[in-house]
C-alpha cells in the first residue's frame, strides 16, 4: 500500500472539467461549420481545415524542438489552425493558409512563451497579416453552391460579398434569409449565421465560453449600427446586413472569447466587450478594408489587463471598505475638531488614534466577510 | 598602462559589431531600419549615411566637445550631423539616382538618432580622438551588418530580387511594411541572443546547467 | 470653422491612422526609454507638442525657400534642425532664468528631449506631404499625442510580458520588438493595404 | 453579473455516511473524579460546567482550542450569541452532522450546559445544507435549539461569522465538543475519542466512526475495509487535509475530521494556465487569484501584498475549479508564508 501512495497538494478532489474537455468542446463546435462549408463549397473546405490544423501542430512541434522545450500535448494549435481557414474564402490557395499558420505560431505564440502566455489572439494576427499581404486573394469570395477544385488553380465564379458592398455604402443584393442560411458569398465559415450562432450557444451551454463576452459585444455593436447606419434601407435590414456580414458573429463566439487574451472577471469581460464593439465599429466604419474585426481584436487584446486592473481596484476598495470608511470618518472628526481647536495641537493628538483604528479595522476584516449585498441575497434563499 | 586600457577599449569597441550591436542589442536606430530598410540598396545607403554622420560627430566631440559651453554642445552636434547628410547624398546618389526619394525622411532622421546626440556628449567627450573614431567605425559597422542583412532579406522575400536583379518568383510583399521590419529585427535580435548563449556555454561551463525560469 | 475642422481631422489622422510609432516607425528608442519612466511621459509629450508647434510656426515660411532646391533632402532637415536649435536655446535660457529648480531637474536631458527622431519626424512629415500651416500644426499636435498613446500601449504590454514565460533567447529587446510589430500590424488594418511599391 | 459570486458548488458525497449510525471502535473509557458527583445535571452552576470541561480535557474540534478556555474567555464579558458549529461543507466529511442526526438528545444536553455556562442572548446550531443534496432530512430543531441552515456554495464556514452581531462577545463551539461535555456531565467521562469520517471511493464500508485519539490511519481504514489499494490517503478534509505516505505512523488527533482513501490521485498535469479566470470567480474572498499566481511565480512579493494575498483563507476553491489542475491554492499559501517571514525580517 505504501509504495503506491502519491504526494498531492491540498484540494484532493478536483473538477472533472479540464483543459482537454474545454478545448475538445470548441473543436466539436467547429465541426458543423466545416460541414456547412462542405455543403456550400465542396471538399476543398475540409482539406483547407485539415491543412491548417496539421501545419499549426507541425509548426508548434518544430518550435518547441528549436527552443529545447518538452513538447506538450496541446489542442490549441489545432483550434487556431481550424479557425484561420474559416475566415478566408473557400478558394484560397494553400500557401496563404500555411503562411497564416506560420505567423500565428512562430510570431504570436512561441516568442511569448507558448500556450497560455500569448498576448494576442494567434488566429486574428495570422489572418490579419496575410490579409494585408494578399488582399486580392483573401477578399475575393467565390459564389456559393459550387464545388471548387481541391487542388490547383481555382476556376470558381467570383461574387461580390455583402461586407464589401457595405464598405462603400451600397445595399447588398441578398435578402436577410440568404445571409442567415449562408448562401451569400463571404468567408468560408462565417456566412452560415444560424449554424455559427447555434455552435456558439452550444459552447455557452457547455460553459467553454462565458456568455457575457459575445452578448456584451453584439448588443452594443447592434445599437451602434442602428445609430449610425452606413446604407439607406430599412433600419432592420441595415442592422441585419451589418451584423451578418463579415466575421462579426463568428468572431464574437470563437475569437473574442479566447481565454488567454481576454479579461478574467465577468465585469472586465463586459467592459472589454463594450469597448471592443466600439473599436470594431470604428475600424469597420472608417477603415479601408474588411479586416476591421481582426485588427480591432489585436488592439483590444492590449487593453485587457487594464480591465482586469479596474476590477481589481474596485474589489480592493470593497475589501478595505471598513478601513476606508474609518479613515474617512476620522478625517471628518479631525476636520470638525480642527475647526474649533488649535490645528497644531489637534494633529498631534488625532493621528495616532486614527492609525490604531485602522489597525483594528484591518483585524476585523480578517474575520468578517465584506459584502452585505451577497448576505441579504443568501438569506432570502434560505 | 594607458596603452593597455586603450587595447581593452578597442576590444570593447569591436563588440559593437556583434555582441553589443547598436540596433539589435542596444535597441537604438530601430525605427529607421524597420521603415526605411526595404531593399539591399536602401540598406547600403542607410549604412553609408550612418557612417558619415557617426564618425565625424564622435571625433568632433572628443576633440572640441570639452571646450564648448553646455548649451552649445548638443546644438553643434546636431547641426554637424545634419550637415554631413550632404556628402552622403552625393555618395548614395551614385548608387541610384532616386535612392533618397525612396528612403523619404528616414536618412535625415539618422542625423538626430541617439548615437550622434546622446552618445557623443556622454561618452565620446571623455575619449581620445583616435579611440572615438574607432568606436564610431565599429558602431557603424554593427549598424551596417544589420541594415544589409535586413535589407537583403526583405528585398528577397518581398520582390524576389537582390540589388534590383530578379532571381526568384516568390513574393511576400507585406515584408516591406514597417511591422514586418520590427518583427524581423526582433527575430534577428533573438538569434544574436541564441549565439551569445551558445558561446557562453562552450566557453565557460561546457557541462554546467543553465538556469531555467 | 472649416479651419477648425481641418485642424481636428489632421490631428486625428496623425493620432490614429498615421501614428508616429506604429505606422511611421519613428522615435522607438525614445519610446523604450519612456516606457521605463512613466512619470516623465506627460512632461515629454507636452515638450514634444511645444517644440513641434513652435518650430512648425517658424519653419513654415522658411521652408518655401528650399522646397524646390535639388538638395531638398538635405536642406529641409538642416533647416528644421536649425529651427529646433533656436527653439532649444530659447527654452534653455528661459528655463534657466525663470525656473531654476526645474532646470536642475531636467536641464541636462532637455537637449536629448528636443533633438530626437520623434520631434524631427513630426516636423519633416508634414513638410514632405506639403501640408498648409493649420495642417502642419494639427499634424504636429496629433503626432505628439499619438506618441504618448503609443508609449502607454507599449508599456502595458511590457509590464504584462514580465509575467509571461518568454523563452530565454527572446527576453528583452527581441520580444519588445515583436510586440511592437504586432501592434503596428493592427494599426495597418485601419489604414488599409497600401503596399510600398 | 457574478462580480460578487463567491465559492463553488461541490458534490457533497455524504450519503452513505449520514444514513448509517456512528460505529464505535472498542475502547476503554477513562473517568475523572470530581467534587460534585451527586449534583444533578440540571443544577450545575456555570463555574462547575467550565470546571467539568477542564477536567474532561475537551478540545474543540473546530479550531483545536481547549473548550474551557474558550468558555471562560466568553464568560468574562457579556455573551451575545452561542453558535454550535455543525457545518460540514467539505465533501465526504460528515462527523458533526451525523451527531446532530443520530445523537440529538445528548447534543441538546451539551448545548444546554454550555448555554447555562455562558447565558447568551440566543443559541443556535449552524448546519450546512447543500442545494443538490436534499435527500436526507436535516431536523429543524434539536432539543429546543433552532437549526440554522447555511446554504450556498462551498466555503460556508467563514460565512457563519457574518451572523454574529457586531461588537458582542460571541462564541462558536463544535458539535463534537458539546457531545463530550454532555458525556462529562452525565458519566464523568474524559474525552478520549474523536469522531472521524472514513470515506473515499475505495472504502468498502464508508461511515462515521468514533475512535480513540491516537489510533493510526491504517487501523481506521482496516476497520472499514478497502476494496482496492488507494493511491492517495488523506488525513483531514478532502479540500484542506494533507496527503500522507505512512498510514501506519500517522495518528488521528482531536481536530482530525476524516480519513479519506482515494483510488486515483489527481496526478500532475502538463498544461499551463490558459487564463480562463475561473479561479477569480471561485474565490470566496474575491481576490484576483489568477494575477496573484503569476506574481507568486515571478516572486513579486510587493505586488502580492498589494493584491491582499494575506486575506487568503486557503479553502482550495481555486485549485478545485482550475481546468489545468494547477496547485493555485498551495502556491498562494506559500506566498502568504513568505510575506509573513519577510514582514518579520523587515525586508518588505
Amino acid at each position: 500500500m505504501k509504495d503506491r501512495l502519491m504526494f498531492q497538494n491540498a484540494p484532493h478532489v478536483r473538477q472533472s472539467e479540464s483543459v482537454v474537455t474545454i478545448m475538445s468542446g470548441v473543436l466539436f463546435a467547429l465541426l458543423p461549420i466545416y460541414l456547412m462549408s462542405l455543403f456550400y463549397y465542396g471538399a476543398r473546405s475540409l482539406v483547407l481545415g485539415i491543412c491548417g490544423a496539421f501545419f499549426c501542430c507541425a509548426f508548434s512541434a518544430i518550435g518547441s524542438l528549436l527552443l529545447h522545450e518538452k513538447p506538450v500535448p496541446d489542442l490549441t494549435p489545432i483550434i487556431t489552425g481550424l479557425i484561420i481557414p474559416l475566415l478566408m474564402p473557400a478558394d484560397i490557395p494553400y500557401y496563404v493558409v500555411i503562411s497564416a499558420c506560420a505567423v500565428a505560431i512562430f510570431v504570436v505564440k512561441l516568442p511569448f512563451g507558448g500556450t497560455g502566455s500569448n498576448l494576442f489572439n494567434p488566429a486574428a494576427v495570422g489572418f490579419a497579416s496575410v490579409a494585408i499581404c494578399w488582399p486580392e486573394l483573401v477578399f475575393r469570395y467565390p459564389a456559393t453552391m459550387q464545388a471548387i477544385e481541391i487542388f490547383g488553380e481555382s476556376t470558381a465564379k467570383i461574387a461580390q460579398s455583402p461586407a464589401y458592398s457595405l464598405s462603400f455604402g451600397a445595399v447588398p443584393d441578398y435578402n436577410v434569409l440568404d445571409m442567415l442560411l449562408g448562401s451569400a458569398p463571404g468567408p468560408m465559415g462565417a456566412t452560415n449565421i444560424l449554424v455559427v450562432a447555434a455552435c456558439g450557444i452550444f459552447l455557452i451551454v457547455k460553459k467553454a465560453v462565458n456568455w457575457i463576452t459575445p452578448v456584451s459585444f453584439l448588443v452594443p455593436y447592434a445599437l451602434l449600427c442602428l445609430a449610425f447606419p452606413r446604407i439607406s434601407c430599412s433600419s432592420f435590414d441595415a442592422l441585419c446586413f451589418e451584423l451578418f456580414s463579415g466575421t462579426i458573429i463568428f468572431g464574437a463566439f470563437f475569437m473574442l472569447t479566447e481565454p488567454v487574451t481576454s479579461p478574467k472577471r465577468d465585469f472586465g469581460k463586459l467592459l472589454a466587450g463594450i469597448s471592443s464593439a466600439i473599436v470594431v465599429f470604428l475600424f469597420r466604419y472608417f477603415g479601408e478594408f474588411e479586416i476591421g474585426f481582426a485588427s480591432a481584436l489585436i488592439v483590444m487584446n492590449v487593453f485587457s489587463p487594464v480591465f482586469d486592473a479596474v476590477c481589481e481596484n474596485i474589489l480592493h476598495a470593497f475589501r478595505h471598505k471598513d478601513s476606508i470608511i474609518a479613515t474617512f470618518k476620522s478625517d471628518k472628526v479631525r476636520k470638525k475638531l480642527s475647526d474649533n481647536q488649535d490645528i497644531k495641537a489637534e494633529e498631534i493628538k488625532e493621528e495616532p488614534v486614527s492609525e490604531d483604528e485602522q489597525e483594528k479595522n484591518a483585524e476585523v476584516i480578517e474575520e468578517i466577510d465584506l459584502s452585505e449585498k451577497e448576505e441579504s441575497g443568501e438569506e432570502a434563499v434560505q | 598602462m594607458i596603452a593597455e586600457k586603450e587595447k581593452n577599449g578597442f576590444k570593447e569597441s569591436l563588440a559593437y559589431i556583434f555582441s553589443r550591436n547598436p540596433v539589435l542589442v542596444l535597441g537604438l536606430v530601430i525605427g529607421q531600419l524597420a521603415a526605411g530598410d526595404t531593399t539591399l540598396q536602401n540598406g547600403v545607403a542607410l549604412s553609408i549615411t550612418y557612417l558619415l554622420i557617426t564618425v565625424p560627430v564622435l571625433v568632433f566631440a572628443s576633440v572640441i566637445g570639452k571646450k564648448l559651453p553646455d548649451w552649445l554642445k548638443i546644438v553643434s552636434y546636431a547641426v554637424l550631423s545634419a550637415a554631413m547628410l550632404l556628402p552622403s547624398y552625393f555618395i548614395c546618389g551614385s548608387i541610384s539616382a532616386t535612392i533618397f526619394d525612396s528612403l523619404g525622411i528616414y536618412p535625415s532622421l539618422l542625423a538626430v538618432s541617439t548615437v550622434p546626440i546622446v552618445f557623443s556628449s556622454k561618452i565620446a567627450e571623455k575619449q581620445s580622438p583616435a579611440f572615438a573614431a574607432v568606436n564610431g567605425l565599429c558602431i557603424s559597422a554593427g549598424f551596417a551588418v544589420t541594415a544589409i542583412l535586413l535589407g537583403a532579406a526583405r528585398e528577397f522575400f518581398g520582390n524576389g530580387s537582390l540589388w534590383g536583379f530578379k532571381i526568384a518568383e516568390a513574393s511576400f510583399p507585406a515584408v516591406k511594411l514597417p511591422f514586418w521590419g520590427f518583427i524581423l529585427l526582433g527575430f534577428m535580435a533573438a538569434i544574436i541572443n541564441w549565439v551569445k548563449d551558445l558561446i557562453k556555454k562552450t566557453d565557460k561551463n561546457p557541462d554546467g546547467e543553465e538556469e531555467r525560469v | 470653422m472649416t479651419y477648425i475642422f481641418q485642424f481636428f481631422t489632421m490631428m486625428l489622422t496623425a493620432l490614429f491612422v498615421e501614428n508616429i510609432v506604429f505606422t511611421r516607425a519613428i522615435g522607438t528608442s525614445w519610446m523604450f526609454y519612456l516606457t521605463k519612466r512613466p512619470k516623465e511621459l506627460l512632461r515629454y509629450v507636452l515638450l514634444l507638442m511645444a517644440v513641434t508647434t513652435v518650430s512648425g510656426l517658424i519653419g513654415y515660411p522658411l521652408r518655401g525657400i528650399v522646397y524646390n532646391s535639388e538638395f531638398r533632402h538635405v536642406l529641409i532637415p538642416l533647416l528644421y534642425i536649425a529651427v529646433m536649435a533656436i527653439v532649444y536655446l530659447a527654452a534653455y535660457f528661459l528655463i534657466k532664468k525663470f525656473l531654476p529648480d526645474q532646470f536642475e531637474h531636467f536641464g541636462m536631458t532637455l537637449g536629448a528631449a528636443v533633438f530626437n527622431c520623434a520631434t524631427l519626424g513630426s516636423l519633416l512629415i508634414p513638410s514632405s506631404e506639403r501640408l498648409d500651416l493649420i495642417g502642419t500644426i494639427g499634424y504636429g499636435i496629433g503626432m505628439s499625442l499619438g506618441f504618448g498613446f503609443a508609449v502607454i500601449m507599449v508599456s502595458y504590454g511590457l509590464t504584462r510580458l514580465e509575467y509571461c514565460r518568454v523563452p530565454k533567447i527572446f527576453r528583452g529587446i527581441p520580444i519588445a520588438l515583436i510586440y511592437l510589430g504586432l501592434l503596428s500590424l493592427a494599426f495597418y488594418g485601419l489604414v488599409g493595404h497600401q503596399l510600398p511599391t | 453579473m457574478s462580480f460578487f459570486v463567491k465559492g463553488i458548488f461541490l458534490e457533497q458525497k455524504k450519503e452513505p455516511m449520514l444514513t448509517r449510525s456512528t460505529l464505535v471502535m472498542r475502547q476503554e473509557f477513562e473517568y475523572f473524579d470530581c467534587d460534585f458527583p451527586d449534583t444533578p445535571v440540571e443544577e450545575l452552576s456555570a463555574k462547575q460546567i467550565i470546571e467539568l470541561a477542564r477536567l474532561a480535557g475537551i478540545v474543540d474540534e473546530s479550531d483545536g482550542k481547549m473548550l474551557w478556555e474558550k468558555l471562560e474567555k466568553a464568560n468574562s464579558g457579556e455573551c451575545g450569541t452561542l453558535i454550535v458549529d455543525a457545518i460540514d461543507d467539505e465533501p465526504y466529511i460528515s462527523s458533526q452532522m451525523s451527531i446532530c442526526i443520530h445523537q440529538p438528545e445528548k447534543l441538546a444536553l451539551g448545548i444546554e450546559l454550555c448555554e447555562k455556562a455562558l447565558s447568551p442572548e440566543k443559541a443556535y446550531i449552524a448546519m450546512y445544507r447543500h442545494i443538490l443534496d436534499s435527500n436526507f432530512g436535516i431536523p429543524s430543531k434539536i432539543g429546543k435549539y433552532r437549526v440554522k441552515k447555511i446554504g450556498g456554495r462551498y466555503p460556508a464556514e467563514s460565512r457563519v461569522y457574518r451572523h454574529i452581531p457586531k461588537g458582542k462577545n460571541s462564541v462558536i463551539v463544535g458539535a463534537c465538543a458539546m457531545l463530550h461535555l454532555a458525556r462529562a456531565a452525565e458519566e464523568s467521562r474524559k474525552m478520549t475519542s474523536c469522531f472521524i469520517t472514513v470515506a473515499g471511493d475505495v472504502v468498502k464500508n464508508p461511515r462515521n466512526v468514533e475512535v480513540p485519539i491516537g489510533t493510526t490511519a491504517e487501523k481506521i481504514l482496516e476497520l472499514c475495509g478497502l476494496t482496492e489499494e488507494p493511491e492517495a490517503i488523506i488525513l483531514g478534509g478532502s479540500m484542506t487535509g494533507r496527503a500522507i505516505f505512512e498510514p501506519e505512523n500517522e495518528t488521528v488527533g482531536p481536530t482530525t475530521r476524516g480519513v479519506i482513501a482515494l483510488a486515483r490521485s489527481y496526478g500532475t498535469y502538463s498544461y499551463t494556465c490558459i487564463g480562463c479566470g475561473r479561479c477569480d470567480h471561485a474565490c470566496p474572498k474575491a481576490l484576483s487569484v489568477c494575477a496573484m499566481r503569476k506574481f507568486a511565480e515571478a516572486g513579486k512579493l510587493d505586488m502580492l501584498q498589494q493584491y491582499d494575498v494575506s486575506m487568503c483563507i486557503g479553502c482550495g476553491a481555486c485549485s478545485y475549479v482550475c481546468p489545468s489542475r494547477i496547485d493555485v491554492s498551495a502556491t498562494l499559501l506559500k506566498a502568504k508564508k513568505q510575506i509573513e517571514i519577510a514582514k518579520k525580517e523587515g525586508t518588505l
